[in-house]
């Protein structure tokens, strides 16, 4: 770290997805995959988070902080996908593009079909959980990225843009469903442009056209701010968001076996499917696993602001605690390492 | 001299009136006080809790409390739309009272 | 019209009850209103300067603002147990305003 | 039992001042509120919309909410001094309510 | 820093403000200086800030953040300009403070004597502005270090010495000549009080002390927080300025269209005063820059406070979309490069 | 970065409190000792706070900074003592634990008596100060393992572990002799469960396991976070301390002589105790000196929430203004370098 720093080969390249990480070695079993993500300090610093709410401990974080770091993580996304892209053939876009448009509009047909058939909720609820389930969480994608990073797994350049391009869709299409079957709904027109003007999206994309533009030089420069620290920052968010996540869990009870139930399947199942299309679009084996990931995740930021505006009828407490509480600590814990095992199968023996 | 007596001063009585709803809305309740005619408002960020369960992060959605000093025309013009526009499906308590203002024609 | 006058819209004349505290109290706090009949509360955080000195800062001890529609029969309730389980050695201040509350039913 | 009825606890109904200013008044507001004879101040930080515009950033300059229980007396001294020293060109609104205090004559 | 970075001769000393950057290359016309400028991911975000603004996007930085950046800007800057004092011979600093002080007493009378003359603005309106324009703004200066250093351009190590030095006598003039002027001005002892003690200077001149005494070894056991991490920190509170630039443009129709010209005109003006009083003084090329660059800005965060306070007459929206929303976005993204590419021309012609 | 870096004795060691500082050097003597702290950015740092403070400086931490940085701090601290502990023999641990068992028991009682027999303090002012002086300050503590590793003076993984142990038993025993002694106190259970689920010890017990868990491997994923922005981050802490002590400094005339004589005289007794009791427990100079700044520091985070709830009679001033205006300024500036000087006195005589 010093001045005299002697040949630098080893150092870690401070703005690729593809990490030529010196930790990286391949495991090769499923449980060893899950002890690694599982002892992770993120996921440890989850865990503590929800230790802390569960022992009422007076640790919180100044609402401030939370933001900030959110502003951080999904910049830093967007600078380091921009700074990748700038130097990618975007002839390698359009097939994975078309498969997560794909994904964003069978996921909440899907989703509000299976809450109105089998589950009986309500137009609004069944409408407002698919909203969710049908677009995506940044937190749990850049979860899926670090993790591919610390197995050494590439993974394309370009993934912020395809979060961008399925956040939006499936909240739309959610609420068009409500509306054909309901009346007396919240602003439609005010709730796209929640989402679109969202910051999450902004952060997105305004960090892709700063990386692309300003190109891998640009990001050197700010490396060690949105690159170097990006996993330490991740640990002290995902600390927050286990506390978050634990104090939803108090309202478990309130959402009944089914929406419990759903909360790890449906993931499962959209996971699958993302990890499918992914590998048929010819995403790598890590862009497939995170493409899958994204699928599987329940958006918590940019769902709930645009359905509480479009849809108050909706119950908050249901969409809440399915997405915060059930399906992100599941996708955290479990799903990731799952998806990437599926993705790993597939890709074995497609070769 | 009694607490409650009136005042040298010339001030004018009108009603302060006090919103506290869930953060989402504030936007809109900005947009409605403004087209009712109130002529300017103070917005803190509150938590809180009531009928609809403990409101005091960000994603069981922060609350504002908006206060306007208004004219009691103006203050039960607002209050008819909250009730209706608000209250079915958003967490939202309003309340009136009277306050001795300075300056009161401003607010008028 | 009078600033004063009564509104057309159905309102119901409560209790506004404020009590400024530092900031150690509020679980207990909240958790004593609840028990006294409080059906919900807004809470801001604040700073201020009393008989105890300035209390703006961590250390110093920050104050909180609690707010709570209630009943006058509550009111008096909150104010006895305040008298005696807090007044004595906390930084407290407490007083009451009448409001004229829509759904005031819902806070009785 | 009337929602306005007095209280059996013992109170004194005494005067919340309320100022709502830009917050580069906050250190002579509360000198002059000192000088002038409150007891005590509760500050809250603000933003907010009048006359003079969206005052809500760093720039536009927020606001601040100064409460104050004071004698009628020294409420009045205090508006006067207000409307002096700050109303022409301050982005300033000010008001009084009645409010009943516990322990009031610790604030006259 | 990078994979195929070579022995590491190259590697950017931490605590200099005289870069031996790896991306250093001088580029030779004045079109890919400008180029070089506007790509970088620091005018980027603040572009970013804009289009969040015009949006409506729902992205706000908590205050908090905001405050958090600036005093880590401010402490940074004070901290390595002292560590670089603290090697420095004293005696090369008495000409530029000389000039300074100059430019301190001299654009502020000028700034007034226009305003009040061509302007017809009343006697309080042209002080305040005399004394923004007259003062200078610290993350002004801090892009143009940023920018020298992106382009391997030394500079000297006392110019943090040179902004605390420029800040206070411009709005203390300003302050004196509206006194003169009208009567019922507000208290000028709490206005001076208000320029010493405020943090911009305090953090400064603070920065520059415990530099000075801990030396190269003391910045060296900080440095990763205040000296690698200072560009990626400086891109967030640029992306924030983006967005309170974009507010003040909304008066813009209110200022009229002398304002207008008067915030481009005039650090046009005091820019090329500054690079040619720096270059007679001594300065270097790049610290000619950037002294013209502090001349040609415009404070917004000490003159503003003192001002309101000394000057309530005066209108806050005149000053603060003259400084904030014309004269910091065009230095930014236009002046800089632009005194630079004079000072090349002086000092090339001197030599 | 990596972990088969070559070449790397110049690179220190991002999770170790064993430094191979590349600054390291032995000063000789105690004054050389002194110097060396008190040019150090940190404690310059806090001397600025004190500045700021005293020119009425509008400088004001958000305080969602300082509580960031407090998080910080402490899982920093957590993590860098688990992932040290992760190859630390446990048997190594019992004797110092024994020994700090044994500081958190004799310190409150002595302090007590102290203060009750001959500074005449009632028995809930005695107490609440035994309280605090016999719990331990995180911040001083960490200040004495920076000190350390600038010195190049290792220190034993597991003080952190320390930390913990320290803090809780002081509270509890000053408030049960308080209970004893007097009628109407708070809530006792309440206070204790205050102190359990106090931030402090959840972030500094939960960095421990995260670290310890995941290990060296682990730690090496966020160290740019979490190890080597450190030491920047406490300067920024102990501005803001600087500046909370300098208001308590004005409430040093109400607390009286024997106050002030206490908060210097105790903390050096407690700490000649700490550095004797760690060094018969085999603990290593540096180690002995951190265990002896922990004996003399005072609590003024958990201790003064959970004494406030559960002996509401005692005066916030005295303990406040003690601990934080008085005790923790000596032991920053001066205690530490003279712990370490007898340390290494005892360290010497012994070998
Ligand atoms: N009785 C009350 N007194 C004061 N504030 C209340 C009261 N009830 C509700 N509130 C506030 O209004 C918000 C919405 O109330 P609710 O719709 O009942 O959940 C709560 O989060 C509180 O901030
Ligand atoms: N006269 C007053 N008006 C408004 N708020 C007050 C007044 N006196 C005290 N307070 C608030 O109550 C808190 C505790 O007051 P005290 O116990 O008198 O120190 C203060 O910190 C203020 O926030
Ligand atoms: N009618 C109003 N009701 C409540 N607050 C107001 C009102 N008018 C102004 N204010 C507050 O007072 C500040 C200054 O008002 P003004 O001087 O009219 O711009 C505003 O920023 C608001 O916070
Ligand atoms: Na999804
Ligand atoms: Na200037
Ligand atoms: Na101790």
């Amino acid at each position: 770290m010093g001045l005299q720093q002697p040949p630098a080969l080893v150092r870690r390249p401070r703005f690729s997805f593809q990490p030529h990480d010196p930790l990286r070695y391949k495991p090769v079993d499923t449980l060893e995959l899950l002890r690694l993500n599982l002892l992770s300090p993120m996921v440890l610093a989850f865990v503590l988070g929800i230790v802390a709410t569960l022992v009422h401990s007076d640790l919180k974080f100044p609402e401030a902080l939370y933001t900030s770091l959110s502003i951080y993580l999904l910049l830093s996304i967007g600078l380091k996908g921009g700074a990748e892209l700038s130097t990618t053939p975007l002839t390698a876009l359009w097939k994975p593009a078309l498969a997560t448009l794909a994904l964003g509009i069978f996921t909440p047909v899907a989703s509000y079909a299976l809450l109105r058939r089998w589950g009986r909720f309500s137009v609004a609820d069944a409408a407002a959980l698919a909203a969710h389930y049908g677009s995506v969480s940044a937190v749990t994608f850049i979860a899926a990225i670090t993790f591919m990073q610390a197995l050494g797994e590439p993974v394309e350049g370009f993934m912020p843009t395809l979060v961008a391009m399925l956040e939006v869709p499936a909240i739309v299409i959610a609420l068009l469903i409500a509306r054909r079957g309901m009346s007396g709904t919240g602003s439609l027109s005010e709730a796209i442009h929640e989402i679109f003007a969202g910051r999450s999206i902004l952060l997105l994309a305004g960090g892709l056209f700063i990386g692309f533009l300003s190109g891998k030089k640009g990001l050197e420069q700010i490396a060690p701010v949105f690159v170097d620290s990006f996993r330490g920052v991740l640990v002290l968010f995902l600390l927050e968001m286990g506390m978050v996540a634990a104090k939803r869990l108090r309202d478990l009870s309130k959402v009944g076996f089914f929406l419990l139930a759903f909360g790890v399947v449906m993931p499962v199942f959209q996971g699958m499917l993302g990890v499918g299309l992914g590998s048929l679009a010819g995403l790598s084996l890590g862009g497939a696993t995170v493409l899958g990931t994204m699928a599987a995740s329940a958006s918590y930021i940019a769902a709930p602001a645009a359905v509480r505006i479009a849809l108050p009828q909706a119950n908050p407490s249901l969409y809440l605690t399915a997405a915060l509480g059930i399906t992100f600590p599941f996708n955290l814990a479990l799903g990731i390492p799952l998806y990437y095992a599926i993705s790993r199968w597939l890709h074995a023996t497609a070769s | 001299m009694d607490g409650s007596a009136p005042l040298d001063m010339h001030t004018v009585t009108l009603k302060l009136l006090t919103i506290v709803a869930e953060a989402v809305l504030e936007d809109r309740l900005i947009r409605d006080l403004k087209r009712l005619g109130a002529k300017g408002y103070t917005l803190t960020e509150v938590r809180g809790e009531g009928s609809r369960g403990v409101r005091s992060s960000e994603w069981e959605g922060k609350n504002i409390r908006l206060e306007s000093v208004v004219s009691p025309l103006v203050a039960e013009r607002i209050l008819s739309h909250l009730a209706e526009a608000y209250f079915p499906h958003y967490a939202v308590i309003a309340y009136l009272e009277n306050v001795e203002v300075v300056r009161g024609e401003k607010y008028t």
